[in-house]
């Protein structure tokens, strides 16, 4: 049995999955770099180590280190959370080659859904249905328009190491083939070091739905329902919801059943999510699977009611599945808003720095999982989403209705974030009627980005409040002048953690 | 004492008129404003005001007359200005240089490159600095054409919000 | 249909009431003391008004002052809350004779199940179990020592007009039979202006356990289960949870038709709960029904998935229930813990005062509804209970992990609350295995009270930090002897909201 | 410089013996701790000590030197003693009047009566004041047999913790 998990990761997924592993009574280990040493997740850890510099190639993303820490520790195990190492078939094989659990799939189960194209193959060998393009990687110009021709215009031309929306291009017209090929090769090259390209038919109006699998080292496999990820900015998911307003029953049963088969194609262990593109007649293809957990899994946990993290340890402790399929429904709804520190009135860009005042929305269906507090400075290296905020409602309706209060009752100030964006998006007619596919930022751009009306009233309380605020620093500093010493150990007292000692 | 206080674009005449402890009634302009305002916590204000109730966060911003305001939905700049401030102010403006331009980081972050050095010409538009910032970079373009009169960062250098890096001329 | 509702109470419960209007784009009205200008509720609400000096009797309980407020405002509905006017028939009267609406049942119900004695008759004739014991109240010395013979010994006296344990004398012997009657009448007299007294059958190693209900103005009537609440100090809840361990499923089902006769026997509209005690083999009576929302309804809403102050909204808008008996059922495991600032290594005594700092427990599972912050002086005049903790597992074992965990995170300073007492009531095996009745403070008070060994390093490292901060601020202050300015400014701008402007 | 700190009853000699940054190394009594230690939030520290992570929360209690200290499950009293205070301590204890006792309210509250008066024998278990709290009153009763020496609050008064109520001498 699993007694002490390193964590190979940072942020918000650290902090949550040592709390898992506290309420099973499992003790934690974290590494922090150079940035890192005031964040949660050392502080929330039994035991933490420091790994080197801030930028993650020298500190998260170097395995000797991390594999230093755990046999040092005595760690039986190694959580890798999502990013970083999580999908790294390399730091998979070897924690099993040192003797150590890897919380997550086998390294021949990453390598074959980390590349796209043999993923295809394998998903259409095992009957799951993929979009149509092709089977291998375009190896010639010639052979690539030949191919796109084939498939019929519009398409996507993607890097089969890809991920992330890196090395991808959407081609409408012919004389656009060969420049987009291009961008796509060198993009990849860039990105992962591998020019491999594939093209696919581009779907219109696709929505981005995506299934949570759980497969035991017994030959047990279940699926948890989908997610609904289509509101996306620039391929990055920012609102997902549990069940997912579009899918009919049976689509919502075949596509499960698909999801299944996707992971028993692989020999799957673990929790995993197979991502499927869905378009208005609710046809659906297999896009890639995450052999992972992923940012949005707590809407899963949710609204199925499993702690997704305490599965995860059961199946590497070699333990049969928990539930069956039989046993899972989706109660009620539930919809994850993802807050980003960005600006969103300023293309948003990222804005890391000090965190003066958190308010934090709390009671019935609400959930937050983030890792920052009052006086924690952002680093800069990092992913700039600093907290999730996850609602539950007993339906959709009731659901939108609770993520409006909390995301009105959530206050961070010091550093720009996304919580009025996606205010907005609560408030916006597409999203509201559950129409929505992935073109819905752009789609409501204006919209989404408008501020709210405020009468002239708004306006002079901000004047009056900062007025009375300064004149009573005024009036608070003449009447202290001759109380140096007194106030110097006050200040002391009262300056929030930013000090360097 | 009346004062002036700038918000965003405009500015606006503040005199508080009376006070009784938390009770205030405030002039802005020509309207006067009672109001039951009260400190709640660090930086954030209830105000009772025809009974409405609002909350309201300032976040002090590089001095102590300057405050970044958020209400509900709306942020704004406010700055207070008193007499001496105005006065140094009007003094300043006189001897200020005409013409410069100056590129600041919106955001803090790292200096990934700067493909410009001193002296050089450029145009409005031209790249002249790139920040990282969460693994994201971005380009600082010239606002007017002109000439590179300095560069005050190097590469790699770690870089503060509103922080100074090239002054064109 | 209800548009805005004055909230005729504060602190957490007018915070959670408010939330769900905010939900239903309900507008909310805030009526607030002088202790309390600064309270949550206040700075929650759409709007807020002034009524009184702190003292209730000054303000919450002055039935004019909050009428004013609701007519004043065009309030269309009043929520009392629990506590306050929330039981009263008076004020439930006067609400609808001045053509506002009442969101709870009406006068005639409260009254009913406010006398015990005119409860007790309603339930027999109801067919629902009460304690045996008298019908009547006592009249005379020789009546009363002649019923307590019959009841057989031994038994409790209360007081008709009681709740809270006020008026109430367990006696064991005959010879005590008069002085505690006595006692019962005196104290009863004093806190409730009425000394009528009756008798009942004591009842040994009771369970306290009661089934939530509603009911709407159509006749329909649903329970929505029992909540286990018999972890209990000096007759105060402390935790509850539901499922109860101790109930067979036949008994439960049983229960909760009688607490739907029970309800129906006084033509009962909106929520409320029906109190029973339990014996040790399952036998079960009823005790009084509570014609209000209940501190802990929180476990009920977690575990059966329904918002209650929704449903109540619903009942007062004259709606049919949202849903049928046989549409429920309970998911999980939710247990609550009651936060109260209290020093439990001084026999509670209370601890009001300044909230220096706050770390609120998140993630899976976990629910806080509280109405303190950073900053907030908790005022002497109310209330000791400033938090719940709210926590769901998917099963008893992985609730009570999860809720030590939840506790472990939980920081209070500043004020001694009952947070550690809370954890070590999650480690004691009688509540653990679930066996506890309402004798398992008393009985396991010494384990509950002791403090956790510590090894020397923990009381040295509390040395070092002291010492460390300590000798910062002296060379913080010995470098900032001439900047008096400076720090004026700041030491202002960092001081946290306990300046009486 | 070696300070002495008491931490509950025990008197502890402290030492800084090295510091880079937040890796300390401090001596206690006879003890060297290596210890990563930072200032992580108000009042609240992160060690790092042989690999463990520990939480340490600080409030000062009433000086710059007295804090109560919380660990993860215990909570205690630590005075931090300089040589000044040392002095000035032990010339008070000889200024001191002998055999007083006072009476302290263990929390905030309001006084609701005070059944003695100035003058009044009591013996020791006689109930001296009554303060109410959140809707609960507690009886402060007489730790000595003696004479009531001076009442400092009225009833109907609002006191603060630990402050003085009554002298017995």
């Amino acid at each position: 049995m699993i007694e002490k998990v390193l964590i190979a990761n940072r942020g918000e997924i650290a902090v949550r999955i040592m709390r898992s592993c506290r309420e099973m009574g499992i003790k934690t280990v974290a590494v922090f770099s150079e940035a890192d040493r005031r964040a949660l997740h050392v502080r929330y850890a039994d035991e933490a180590y420091f790994i080197g510099p801030a930028p993650s190639n020298e500190s998260y993303l170097v395995v000797d280190k991390i594999m230093d820490v755990a046999k040092q520790t005595g760690a039986d195990a190694i959580h890798p959370g999502y990013g970083f190492l999580s999908e790294n078939p390399g730091f998979a094989k070897r924690v099993e080659k040192e003797g150590l659990i890897f919380i997550g799939p086998t390294a021949d189960a990453i390598s074959t859904m980390g590349d796209k194209v043999t993923a295809r193959k394998t998903m259409i060998k095992a009957g799951v249905p993929v979009v149509p393009g092709t089977e291998a990687t375009l190896e010639s110009d010639e052979q690539a328009k030949k191919t796109v021709k084939e498939v019929g215009l519009p398409v996507m031309i993607k890097a089969s190491a890809g991920g992330g929306g890196k090395g991808m291009r959407m081609v409408k017209t012919e004389e656009n083939i060969i420049p987009a090929l291009r961008a796509a090769r060198s993009e990849a090259k860039e990105a992962f070091g591998d020019d491999a390209i594939y093209v696919e038919k581009y779907v219109t109006s696709p929505h981005h739905i995506e299934f949570q699998v759980l497969a035991d080292t017994h030959g047990n496999v279940i699926h948890l329902y989908e997610r609904e990820c289509s509101v996306q900015r620039r391929h990055q998911k920012v609102v997902e919801e549990t069940p997912s307003p579009l899918l009919r029953d049976d689509v919502r049963q075949k596509m499960g059943k698909d999801a299944v088969e996707a992971a028993r194609a692989v020999n799957y262990r673990g929790a995993g999510t197979v991502e499927f593109i869905v378009d208005e007649d609710q046809n659906y293809y297999f896009l890639e699977m995450n052999t992972r957990l992923q940012v949005e899994h707590p809407i899963t946990e949710r609204v199925v009611g499993v702690d997704l993290v305490k599965e995860q340890i059961n199946i590497a402790n070699g333990k049969p599945l928990t539930y069956r399929q039989e046993d899972l429904k989706q109660f009620g709804h539930a919809i994850e808003c993802r807050i980003y520190a960005e600006d969103p009135n300023n293309n948003f860009m990222p804005s890391p720095g000090l965190i003066k005042h958190i308010t934090e929305p709390m009671g019935l269906g609400v959930r937050t999982d983030g890792y920052v507090h009052e006086g924690y400075e952002i680093p800069l290296y990092y992913d700039p989403m600093i907290s999730k905020l996850i609602i539950w409602g007993s339906d959709r309706k009731d659901a939108i209705g609770r993520m409006r209060r909390a995301l009105h009752e959530y206050k961070i100030t010091g550093v720009r974030t996304t919580i009025k964006f996606l205010e907005k998006i609560m408030q916006c007619d597409d999203f509201i009627k559950g129409t929505y596919n992935t073109h819905f930022i752009e789609n409501n751009y204006e919209f989404l980005t408008s501020n709210e009306d405020c009468d002239e009233t708004c306006e002079d309380l901000a004047v009056i409040t900062a007025f009375f605020d300064y004149i009573s620093k005024v009036d608070h500093m003449k009447s202290d002048r001759n109380v140096t010493k007194l106030n110097a150990w006050k200040e002391f007292g009262r300056r929030k953690g930013v000090m360097r000692l | 004492m009346a004062y002036e206080v700038n918000v965003d674009d405009r500015t606006a005449k503040v005199e508080l008129a009376a006070r009784n402890e938390n009770q205030l009634s405030i002039k802005v302009d020509d309207i006067t404003y009672d109001v039951d305002l009260i400190r709640v916590e660090e930086g954030v204000y209830s105000i009772l005001y025809n009974g409405k109730s609002y909350n309201v966060e300032l976040i002090e911003s590089g001095s102590e007359r300057k405050y970044v305001v958020n209400t509900l939905y709306n942020s704004y700049n406010v700055e207070v200005v008193d007499a001496e401030t105005r006065y140094r102010r009007i003094r300043n403006r006189s001897i200020m240089e005409e013409g410069e331009s100056h590129i600041k980081s919106p955001m803090p972050g790292k200096v990934v490159s700067v493909p410009v050095k001193k002296g050089d010409e450029v145009s409005v538009g031209q790249t002249v600095i790139i920040v990282s910032a969460m693994k994201m970079e971005s380009e600082f373009k010239a606002k007017k054409d002109g000439t590179i009169k300095d560069i005050l960062v190097n590469e790699g250098d770690t870089v503060k919000g509103d922080q100074d890096l090239i002054v064109i001329e």
